[in-house]
């Protein structure tokens, strides 16, 4: 398989493929070569440094994206033992955009809930490229219920680009849907804590995209909308999705700076896919910092802990009625 | 986020959101009927709770006529208005955001999109609140989110039963995720207000879309709509581009929403007062005890 | 509209209809009608007696569903002011077989749920003859839900052939939406009075079909199969339903023997059609009574007591295993 | 009721059920598979839990075979063991009930169609029942609901987990009204169970139809099924006869279950009991305390 190549990465690629052709070239038969080798090697070094030290919103939105990014399936595999998938909304589907199971992350057993795109074309035909249907968020719900009831932590595992604006799933509820993940979620009486591995794209990304911890990957972003479409709403322009994520402060940095999310997870240079394992492995041992801390913690306290951690999201000014 | 189709959409199919709203025009004002194309006195219009006699559209309503048209005269006392927008992110990408609600400011009068505050129904106390399209789209950013959190939190330590009057075009972009985080607030307010066994009746009105209506709005006990009122998350426009043929007719309307089970029903503007008065007299009469049940409805 | 004849009705109704013809004549010129006509008379009344006076059970399952019986919806015209109908299972769909409302029985305010089959055949395709689609079973479970959370009694109205066994009946989970509803109601914590007023057909009537008290109109019937259906596995003959419908033991009078119903309200000879509204007036006020019992019992108790007679509902032998 | 369409269809459709249960045949008799055509030397098809080697076709099995393969080698202790059935309607329409039930003693050596006791899988203690097919095709009566219900029972009273396999062909109409309600009765059992945070495991096997589906089956936390078992409400016959057209392929199979989102996964019958008792580690790891919150799952 060709690696996949972000936009912003298509300068520093070239410069790649001209220093490979250089050096299958014969050195003996060039004798100006190899030098002009050492020269193209500290460039591509350079620019390499450079593309990848600071990325734009966009560029880290783009790395979400990237079709190589370590998905749920990959921290479910690495990380979680003994799991067993829960199926379906016992009323109308399973929606294999999300996934639920009972699953054991070092020997503590909880609920995982995630976002599941696929690796393969057909993989994602069939999970609908991780964007779900009413039946996936009412499936996540029925898992929180069971974590609530048998006392077992939350993990949630974020993304995708969003639910899925279908005709049907508008009317099976979509919004209805989303609606009672959250106030479920508000209120569940064991640890919830979510990771951005990915894209947080927007109400499909919240209905399990809240608790007691949000851990935010490197590139992850989160957002109110798409890029794309806030472009589309403020510039009827499409092409202008980089000026839009700037704008919409969607990146962890902004999560963590806005008060949303709690800690970063470093990825290594260009995104998690250049080295997923230790990138993995992080995210499974934050995890399980933060369920040792909320375990601690009784559920009347959570709860109340929760409400007063939302409750406090928001930005306004107050003067007298 | 469906603000945009929205408006798309009106330039487009000539839906039935008229820019003058009927409170804002004097009375001598005759205007056209976007239902039937007749023109109309707005005296008449205004003396029909703005529906017109002849095709029964429904007009939109500014948010002080909302309550107005629900509550018991005079009992309307409004909580948290000192509470404005303070442009978080310096939004200013094409236009700024804070330009934007200054606007809006001016030409509405209000504070930001929603109105909240006591008053009673047919005596029964009530925590009332309602939201203006006027106002950038009545979209929820922080301040939406605040007023409307603590409107349910009013109506918990009170005791009081939760009517609001929704129409939105989704969540505030400007705010980002300061503004998708309200949809979690807010649901998590109007939570703890279930658990407590008190009663929140809301009525959606056209147009409701978006982060709105996956939040608060569709977590009430009992969902009455306005006739005609579309409804939805995703807008009509993306849901078009998504499917890529065209939408089935009434699609995402109130009466459809019947249909497909969404709402308990679709209520003539007239009829709201009432009909509101009736359910709370049954959700409100043991308001004084504390319910047998959290019930999961 | 012509009255509609139930086929036990036939002899009945043909001498009726002679003698309707002899009292068209012209009494003047023929000199023996009087008193023929007095014969008549008195034959139609020592018949319309003896065919009235005992119905067999097959023949009180043909009065049950009797198109002009009362339904549904004439008990809440008659009885209940303040209706306010709670539509859609939030989910799906609102199926317009089950009925379920807020409304004011003699000043009292309760949930009713009710199958609901229509008058006019047009009702009745909409209503779909009153037999329901999980999404009714779901509506009807909303509104036990919401009963319990505002504490107000529950009063149900059982008039169905049974839930539809339709494809995509089986396909959006029928059996688990009669469940559900089982499990909901069982633990409801208010009262729960249920009126067989027409048909009790099996599942589809149990899943709203029991509670604190079960009233039993003289000719209603609750079954666990449709004697045709019974007729057809035991005879492979439907035409043998009278058989089956004795053998079944579904009538009122049965229920109460086997300690399943409390109370029978009585019907006029023919059945409640022939002069609805006492009928459904003495049901108005057997329902008042039942939950002026229930309503001073505290809902642990009323929790501890239904299951207990619930529990008490079996017979058979027991020797030490 | 759907026994009957069951029965049927086996004839019309060869379906997958054979009259000869591997249990109750000895080793060295040849076998026809249903699923396959091949002959099968019954020693080998005892050895492989009963499932075809070739095609993976599921035999049936008797309801000890059932609780064998599931729970630890000699943890099994049957209660109620002396319930009969005591045909109180005096059913004798076409056959007596009372020389069926005579008959289906004699052949199976069962006192109904359920049994059920105390056992533990992989050292968590349960209360386990399965459902046997050939007692009068596995139809809940009286001593069925009584059996079920008194398992629920034994659940909450000594703190196990419940787990039962299921098979049948819905209520035993030779019962009436009394059998009906047994739905209810063990579905208020199920109910009482899952308010203490008891957990509940149920096996769908083929066939399960009609009132059984439609109460205590499906009413668990977790819902497997074997592959190819058929589960529905109505039975397949009586839905071709309401639709006047002819089934989709794979109609009310368990892998449509899952697609349709009723069940939690087919399970091989050789992974079963790891599966389950995988489940149980999960649900009842905490089953000394009580539960947060008393979940409507
Ligand atoms: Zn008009
Ligand atoms: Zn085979």
């Amino acid at each position: 398989m060709a690696r996949f190549v972000m936009e912003f990465e298509r300068p520093l690629v070239e410069l790649e493929e001209k220093l490979a052709e250089l050096k299958a070239l014969d050195v003996a038969s060039l004798p100006d070569l190899a030098a002009e080798i050492e020269d193209l090697e500290r460039e591509v070094e350079r620019l390499r440094d450079t593309l990848y030290a600071a990325l734009s919103p966009w560029e880290r939105v783009q790395v979400s994206r990237h079709p190589e990014r370590p998905k749920t399936d990959d921290y479910l595999s690495a990380l979680f033992t003994d799991v067993v998938e829960l199926k379906g909304d016992r009323a109308y589907g399973d929606d294999e955009a999300i996934m639920a199971a009972l699953a054991t992350l070092d020997g503590r057993r909880v609920v995982v809930i995630g976002h599941r795109k696929g690796r393969t074309t057909k993989e994602n035909v069939r999970r609908n490229f991780g964007s779900p249907h009413p039946e996936g968020f009412r499936k996540a719900r029925r898992a929180m219920l069971l974590a609530a009831k048998f006392g077992l932590p939350v993990v949630t595992l974020l993304d995708t680009a969003g639910a899925y604006p279908g005709l049907e799933d508008e009317e099976r509820g979509q919004a209805w849907a989303i609606a009672e993940c959250l106030a479920t979620l508000s209120d569940l009486p064991v640890p919830v804590v979510v990771v951005g591995i990915g894209e947080g794209g927007s109400g499909g990304a919240l209905a399990i995209g809240f608790g007691d911890r949000l851990i935010m990957l490197e590139n992850a972003y989160y957002s109110v909308i798409s890029p794309e479409m806030c472009a589309m709403i403020l510039y009827k322009d499409t092409a202008r999705a980089a000026e839009s994520a700037s704008a919409l402060a969607l990146t962890a940095d902004d999560l963590v700076r806005l008060g949303i999310a709690d800690e970063i997870v470093p990825e290594p240079p260009g995104g998690a896919h250049r080295d997923p394992a230790p990138v993995i492995a992080a995210v499974g041992s934050r995890i399980s910092a933060a369920l040792d801390v909320l375990s601690g913690t009784d559920s009347a306290r959570l709860q109340h802990e929760r409400y007063e951690r939302l409750r406090a999201i928001g930005v306004f000014d107050e003067s007298a009625g | 986020m469906p603000i945009n189709d929205w408006f798309k959409q009106r330039e487009r199919r000539r839906y039935t959101v008229t820019s003058g709203v009927s409170g804002s025009l004097p009375d001598g004002v005759w205007r056209t009927c976007p239902g039937c194309r007749k023109t109309l006195y707005q005296g008449d219009v205004a003396r029909s709770h703005s529906v017109c006699p002849h095709c029964d559209h429904h007009f939109e309503l500014i948010a002080s006529d909302r309550i107005a048209l629900l509550v018991d005269e005079g009992s309307f006392a409004e909580i948290d208005a000192g509470l404005t927008s303070a442009d978080p992110l310096r939004f200013s990408a094409a236009k700024p955001y804070a330009q934007s609600v200054r606007a809006a400011r001016e030409s509405t009068g209000l504070s930001d999109a929603a109105v909240t505050g006591r008053a009673t129904i047919d005596g029964v106390p009530v925590a009332i609140g309602a939201l203006d399209f006027r106002f950038v789209g009545a979209s929820m950013g922080s301040v939406v989110g605040e007023k409307v959190t603590r409107l349910f939190e009013l109506a918990l330590e009170e005791r009081r039963a939760a009517v609001i009057v929704v129409a939105s075009g989704g969540a505030r972009m400007q705010e980002g995720m300061l503004s998708l985080m309200q949809m979690a607030k807010t649901a998590a307010a109007a939570e703890r207000l279930a658990r407590a066994g008190l009663p929140y009746v809301s009525i959606l009105v056209n147009p409701t879309y978006g982060g709105v209506t996956a939040s608060f709005a569709v977590l009430a006990d009992v969902i009455f709509a306005e006739p005609g009122a579309l409804v939805g998350f995703a807008g009509p426009r993306l849901v078009e581009q998504t499917i890529r043929r065209s939408l089935p007719k009434g699609f995402q309307s109130a009466e459809s929403l019947v249909e497909h089970g969404m709402i308990d029903g679709v209520v003539q503007r007239g009829e709201l007062r009432g009909r509101v008065a009736t359910v709370l007299g049954y959700l409100m009469a043991d308001a004084a005890g504390t319910p047998a049940v959290a019930g999961d409805v």
